[in-house]
């Protein structure tokens, strides 16, 4: 293979079509509040952890369903389970056990 | 797909272009990329097809290249713009015809936005008589080359010697049409066919017996960019917009690319050797690739040019297979021989691309 | 072996108990003596396994338990107390306190008095090879009274088991009503028992009527007193002279036999276990895994009372029922592992139910372990604490540097200028409380007003304190939380922390081990204030009513100093429970798959239950609990009474 | 004398009018281009939120207009303001000489065709709101085969300039959704996407219909405009977007994309309002007196609207638009109307 100096370079467009319906049902089944979140993004606005490091739950929701679930454990993995994300969500997301949720899930081999 | 539904979206971008007496502009990238397009363009026109296509040696490049990559003020482009109308103007001309993409899209933004701030017009109405003492015009009707094809495409067709058809099974060829980007996405109502989906080149290739590949990425920029490919560090992007449209392409299996830009064909060309080359990857058959030609290329082979004289030896990927397929007659010895009969030199082979 | 008789009762030539069948056996003992055998079979090798499965130095330490005589004291206390006398019940509840006692002391008894009479007057038959495991159970059949010649020493015992019979019958009258009546012994919710349960029971229910009635028949023969004589009499005015009584002594020892085959499958297993549970849990051992070892005993101990669905603040849905201690317990001892982590992971953790066990079962440690076996291994990455928290961040605005404060305040200036940068006090809000600003304000005005120096720890936000983590049974993440708030706060070089969150406040004192700093929940340090005169405060008539948030009060048994403070300011009213009875607001962080609508629920009862008396304010010292009465007051069908929600700061400080 | 009323638009708004008008008693003429009545309502299958079926409502409009004399296939040939009234001439010979004219000519669906970059009517599986309503009236639509994943655009051919409008048409985003349910309730397997700019379901139990789709039905909401639709070889549907909450672009490929065309003013109804010399705002909707305190009146005495005729509407809005007019010509038709002497002096107060 020739160098050329530069290559391919890796597209940000996100693949839908890559979306993982059996996990995310497996998801839904044990925390349906994953499907009514509507990305007013209230819990990442007071995150305790998402004050020193980036750490969104929406995002993670947004991840999942856009078929990158690496990132959306990313994005919960300095979470400290400390709650306030519950306190303000206005649609009542259990947000603890679905953030525990996700990673039991999408960790999981 | 609705052939009928894209029959009626044809019918409303229809532009009127005049059938004759025009003043030729080049394109500067063309000329040596692919030389004999233009020579190609100049000879159907003029001696096929009996038209009277003017053109001078004192025009100049439009600047669109330096204007797109940010390096000469707006209205000095739009100043050596009036210049090239004006010596349109002053050989007795109102059509104008260019052969650049780029230029078109830029002699259209320009004409727009006199039209939206006359006072800029004025300034450089003033700009042109200080500095070429030149009387400031406007073309009637400003025209591309390809669409001068396009409304002769009966006409070539008519005196054509072969169809794009596989002479071997009868089947139409498969061809990929690929607008330059400031052809019409600009203004879609500048182009024949509009944006979405340009006739211009389909035009031509209905014409000439081909049949449409329509592939999801077909309005995907072919890389090119300027910027994108000027500066080393960009170029990866640029590499990855063609290796998008080829992958888009692939399952289609096209036979042939035809373009109506300078920078279309060349990097619809070379980067199918890059992607080869540092990837492996060949979208053509058994390991060759796709020819990307140029429409006056096509028209040339249509109406039975030699291809060496059409200068397809300048292209990366071989057009051996493409020709074969037509059934068009061709030394291989004299491939890399000269207009004067000199070697011009083969390029090296490649170990991945055919 | 001489009969004990001889020595007690030297007068009598007659023997008073001659042995009607001499063989001292009949075929009818069968089902009892297999009953019995496999029941002890199956609880030694039980105890033999369960403290194997102890770690060596909890068990090294139960065994010299037992020999320290103050935890000798505290075992029988605890032993006659709870398993015999059932104390606790009947402190709450006190017919079903009767009922439990009727049964457990009065059988134990009736047990302890057979074997003593067989000891008096047969000690021969004590022997197990001579029928010792069943003889002094079935004593009454076996022999024959010598008529006249009836002692008082020989009354006195047929009396006393007269008496016990009948004090069981009274409880089993008692159990067979509450199974169908059960609001009445004062539960309004029991337990759904299970077959194995059944079968106990049934045969629970049937033993003493048949030992009635057995003894009865026999009653002409073999003695007995008021109950059982009076019966017999019945039964010869009824049928003659000829009494058939052996069908009798069959049901009454097929009934005992089925009872102890189905009592290790059964609820009724507690009986036995609740005396190892005891001596276990006197011994100070913890469980530390959620079925192995002490947790068995303490899951054995469990008599499925159902107190605890009572106490659990889910009940106001009955479908939320199921997530209940005792079935928790229930599906732990059947490791049904998809229900007991539902369960586990569903409960509040309110510790309710484990304040009113009447064996002390401690449910929400046990769910805390169950937790912990599922979600200690999930990944976090909390690389970035350290440089998060520092004490850096007291520097920040929230720090009133004490020259300052002490200019303001009109206290003289602090004489060492590197102790002036040192607080003596460190508050720390905690993240909820940074949701309710308001409790921020209150206390700052609170410090303000009684010239306190301190600094503020998270103004501008801090990270958790680990208790979540902790109730989510990430107890290694929790670590690497409280190491560094640990860290933070010991450099700042306070001497006392004043929390304002009881959530915070429990980790920090039980799991942060601050040496030589005083750890200390706002309402103690405010009611301090107020107690040594630093914070002056005036009374009004404001009816407060004080909830008790599960964390402070249960958790950490702080009870007396809010209300005391809270007495200053206003006229506290009752709420219809509790202390220690308190009811979970529902916005507990125990709890992680109870859903909003679920908690709502639980929110409004615990409002009912707050505005018993007609309270003008509801009073509480946790934002968690402030943030969820506030949203419950204006979103429950109690948005048409005029209540308001406050926090004890902001009473305290008006 | 019972005055003649003319109603041009036989839609629910002409219908509800007209009903209302025949019971205070008046003469009420009401004329529909087409052969049936109620317009899009006729041709749609289920309302929002609650799903109700489209012909009952209708047909309970229509029954309500039993005495109007009803004029389909009838349109307008000319129209002549006289003094006080207005003389018309049909198209089916007849002349009118009415008192009042109400216009209740409604709206078009925007014609997806113009979006050229959704392929609609050349691609073979993009349809729009309209052709799977009449899917699901009809029951079969050769486009419509068992789909897998189901796209919804949402605004097209509203909040974009390009297309000729601004402004948002209002209904579309709760067609949508109930759409997206009414869709998956259909095909239990599919998975539906609706691409959004902004939710704007304002209506009372919209926000349940949206949270019901969501949590019963599994719908994904992706905040983005679709911009690009391609089709792939196999005639799948590939669309680009941008999840604009995510800020990343994205791609997908559907089985069927359905575009929520917009409410476009009626151009039937601008060559009346022609006829007439009306104005119309820069939208293309006619103009009325007052947008707040008379919304049914137009500038010229005599002459009322209702309807989306001057702006989309919900179908509650609209009928409630109906009742208002009726009670404004009511109002003209006894206070000012009859004063002959004084008429142009009411008018010019009043009107």
């Amino acid at each position: 293979m020739v160098d050329f100096g530069f290559g391919l370079v890796p597209s940000s467009r996100m693949n839908l079509d890559l979306f993982d319906k059996e996990k995310y049902e497996e998801l839904a089944e044990i925390e349906p509040d994953v499907r009514i979140c509507m990305a007013c993004g209230s819990c990442t606005a007071v995150c305790t952890a998402g004050k020193y490091t980036r750490t969104s739950l929406r995002e993670a929701i947004e991840d999942i369903k856009n078929a990158k679930p690496e990132k959306a454990l990313e994005m919960l993995r300095a979470c400290q389970l400390c709650g306030k994300c519950s306190m303000v969500c206005p649609r009542g997301i259990n947000t603890r056990h679905l953030i525990l949720s996700i990673t039991k899930v999408y960790s999981a081999k | 797909m609705i052939y009928e539904g894209k029959q009626k979206i044809w019918s409303e971008y229809q532009k009127e272009i005049p059938d004759d007496h025009y003043f030729y502009v080049r394109s500067c990238i063309r000329q040596s990329f692919f030389p004999a397009s233009e020579a190609t363009f100049l000879d159907i026109t003029r001696n096929k097809l009996g038209k009277d296509i003017f053109e001078t040696e004192h025009h100049t490049t439009c600047g669109g290249i330096a204007y797109h990559s940010d390096t000469i003020p707006q209205e000095t482009v739009m100043t050596i713009i009036a210049r090239q109308f004006a010596l349109m103007a002053k050989n007795g001309y109102e059509n104008y015809v260019c052969s650049c993409i780029t230029s078109f899209g830029l002699y259209c933004e320009t004409m727009e936005t006199w039209r939206e701030f006359p006072e800029l017009e004025a300034k450089i109405r003033e700009n042109l008589w200080k500095s070429c003492k030149l009387e400031f015009a406007k073309p009637k009707f400003l025209i591309h080359a390809s669409d001068l094809i396009y409304k002769y495409r009966k006409l070539i067709a008519a005196q054509a010697v072969r169809k794009l058809v596989n002479v071997h099974t009868g089947e139409p060829l498969k061809v990929v049409e690929h607008i330059g980007c400031h052809y019409s996405k600009m203004f879609p109502s500048k182009g024949v066919g509009g944006a979405e989906y340009p006739y211009v080149l389909v035009g031509m290739i209905e014409a000439w017996g081909g049949e449409i590949v329509d592939y999801p990425e077909r309005r995907h920029c072919c890389g090119f960019g300027f910027r994108q490919y000027f500066i080393k560090g960009n170029r990866g992007y640029s590499l990855s917009n063609t290796h998008k449209k080829f992958e888009s392409m692939e399952p289609f299996k096209p036979d042939l690319i035809i373009t109506n830009c300078p920078g279309c064909p060349y990097f619809l060309d070379r980067w199918q050797y890059v992607i080869a080359e540092s990837t492996g990857k060949t979208y053509g058959q058994d390991g060759h690739g796709i020819p990307a030609l140029t429409y006056e290329e096509v028209a040339g082979l249509v109406m039975g040019y030699d291809p060496w004289d059409l200068g397809l030896q300048t292209h990366q990927v071989g057009v051996e297979p493409l020709l074969d397929k037509m059934g068009v007659e061709y030394d291989p010895a004299k491939k890399y021989l000269g207009k004067n009969g000199k070697d011009i030199g083969a390029p090296a082979p490649c170990s991945c691309l055919k | 072996m001489t009969p004990l008789y001889q020595f007690l009762a030297a007068q009598a030539e007659v023997p008073e108990v001659i042995d009607r069948i001499p063989s001292g056996y009949s075929h009818f003992v069968i089902p009892f003596t297999i009953g019995i055998t496999f029941f002890l079979c199956w609880i030694g090798v039980g105890c033999v396994r369960l403290l194997a499965a102890i770690p060596r130095n909890d068990r090294i330490r139960f065994w010299k338990s037992l020999f320290i005589p103050k935890t000798i004291v505290k075992n029988l206390k605890d032993l006659f107390g709870d398993c015999l006398f059932h104390l606790k019940i009947w402190q709450r509840k006190p017919l079903l306190g009767y009922m439990h006692s009727a049964i457990a002391f009065g059988w134990f008894m009736i047990i302890v008095l057979g074997h003593i009479e067989v000891a008096l007057f047969v000690p021969a038959r004590l022997n197990v090879s001579r029928g010792g495991l069943f003889y002094p159970i079935f004593y009454r059949y076996f022999v024959w009274m010598n008529p006249g010649h009836t002692t008082l020493k020989g009354s006195f015992f047929f009396f006393l088991m007269d008496f016990f019979l009948l004090y069981i019958l009274t409880g089993i009258g008692l159990a067979v009503f509450k199974r169908f009546r059960s609001i009445v012994l004062g539960m309004r919710h029991t337990t759904k028992p299970s077959l194995a349960d059944r079968i106990a029971l049934y045969s629970l229910w049937l033993i003493f009527p048949l030992r009635l009635l057995a003894e009865s028949f026999t009653a002409d023969l073999s003695g007995g007193s008021f109950l059982t004589v009076g019966v017999n009499h019945f039964w010869h005015f009824l049928f003659g002279d000829k009494l058939m009584f052996l069908p009798f002594w069959w049901a009454y020892s097929i009934s005992l036999g089925l009872f102890f085959v189905a009592m290790p499958f059964s609820r009724y297993m507690h009986i036995l276990t609740e005396v190892l549970w005891i001596l276990l849990r006197n011994a100070g051992i913890k469980p530390h895994h959620p079925r192995k070892g002490v947790a068995e005993a303490e899951i054995y101990a469990c008599s499925s009372c159902g107190l605890c669905l009572d106490a659990c603040p889910m009940n106001v849905q009955k479908k939320n029922l199921k997530y209940s201690s005792v079935y928790f317990i229930r599906f732990l001892r059947r490791h049904n592992e998809k229900k007991i982590n539902a369960i586990a992971d569903k409960c509040l953790m309110c510790d309710k139910c484990h304040a009113l066990c009447p064996v002390g079962v401690d449910a929400p440690a046990l769910r805390r372990a169950q937790r912990i076996t599922v979600n200690n291994s999930l990944p976090y990455d909390y690389s970035y604490l350290p440089s998060a928290v520092s004490a850096g961040q007291l520097s920040g605005p929230g720090r009133v540097h004490p020259r300052f404060a002490a200019a303001e305040y009109g206290l003289s200036p602090a004489a060492d200028p590197a102790g002036a940068q040192k607080p003596e006090v460190l508050y720390f809000a905690g993240c909820m409380t940074h949701l309710t600003p308001r409790i921020i304000k209150a206390v700052e005005k609170v410090f303000k007003a009684a010239g306190v120096e301190y600094a503020f720890a998270d103004r501008e936000g801090g990270i958790c304190c680990g208790r979540p983590l902790m109730l989510a049974g990430k107890t290694e993440a929790a670590a690497k939380v409280i190491e560094a708030n640990k860290k933070m706060i010991e450099e700042s070089g306070c001497t006392t922390l004043v929390l304002s969150c009881p959530i915070c406040y429990k980790i920090f004192r039980e799991e942060y081990h601050l040496e030589g700093i005083k750890v200390v929940h706002y309402t103690q340090f405010i009611n301090d204030l107020i107690a040594s005169g630093r914070l002056p405060v005036s009374k009004s008539d404001e009816k407060i009513v004080y909830h008790d948030p599960c964390e402070l009060g249960r958790g950490c048994n702080v009870y007396f100093e809010p209300r005391a403070a809270l007495d200053q300011v206003g006229t506290l009213v009752k709420a219809a429970k509790e202390y220690d009875e308190s009811i979970c607001c529902g916005g507990s962080l125990g709890s992680l798959t109870l859903d909003t609508r679920d908690r709502a629920k639980i929110s409004e009862s615990s409002l009912d239950n707050l505005l018993a008396n007609s309270p003008e304010t509801i009073v509480t010292a946790c934002p968690l609990c402030l943030k969820t009465f506030s949203e419950a007051v204006s979103n429950s069908k109690h948005k048409y009474i005029r209540v308001t929600v406050k926090d004890f700061a902001e009473v305290i400080c008006r | 004398m019972k005055n003649n009323i003319l109603i041009i638009g036989g839609g629910p708004a002409g219908l509800e009018a007209s009903a209302q008008l025949q019971r205070m008693g008046y003469n009420v003429i009401l004329i529909e281009k087409d052969s049936v009545l109620g317009g899009h309502l006729a041709k749609w299958d289920r309302l929002f939120p609650d799903g109700v079926p489209a012909d009952e409502v209708l047909s309970g409009l229509i029954h309500g207009t039993e005495g109007v004399k009803l004029f389909t296939e009838t349109e307008i040939r000319a129209i002549n303001r006289l003094e006080k009234s207005y003389n018309v001439r049909l198209t089916n010979g007849i002349t009118v000489l009415s008192d009042a004219v109400l216009i209740a000519s409604g709206f078009d669906l925007f014609n997806a065709v113009k979006k050229e970059e959704y392929g609609y009517g050349i691609y073979d599986r993009v349809i729009t709101n309209a052709d799977l309503e009449a899917y699901f009236k009809n029951g079969s639509d050769k486009r419509i085969d068992h789909p897998k994943r189901i796209g919804f655009v949402h605004c097209v051919g509203s909040r974009d300039e390009k297309s000729g409008c601004r402004s948002c048409s209002k209904v579309c985003c709760a067609t949508a959704v109930k759409q997206a349910i009414e869709v998956k309730e259909s095909f239990p397997d599919a998975e539906v996407f609706c691409f959004y700019m902004d939710l704007r379901l304002f209506g009372r139990h919209y926000e349940d219909l949206y949270l019901k789709a969501q949590k019963e039905y599994g719908v994904r909401f992706i905040r983005g405009r679709v911009a690009e639709v391609s089709e792939n070889i196999d005639g799948s549907l590939v669309i680009k977007a941008e999840d604009t909450v995510a800020s990343k672009p994205l791609k997908a490929t559907m089985d069927l994309l359905v575009l929520m065309s917009g409410m476009r003013p009626s151009v039937s109804g601008k060559a009346v309002g022609d006829l007439l010399e009306m104005t119309v705002e820069e939208d293309g909707y006619f103009a009325v007196r007052s947008g707040i305190a008379a919304g049914q009146r137009s500038p010229l005495p005599g002459l009322f609207l209702a309807g989306a005729a001057t702006g989309p509407k919900t179908l509650p809005e609209t009928l409630a638009d109906a009742r208002a007019a009726a009670v404004e010509i009511d109002r003209y038709l006894t206070e000012i109307f009859p004063d002959a002497r004084n008429y142009k002096q009411l008018v010019r107060e009043r009107w």
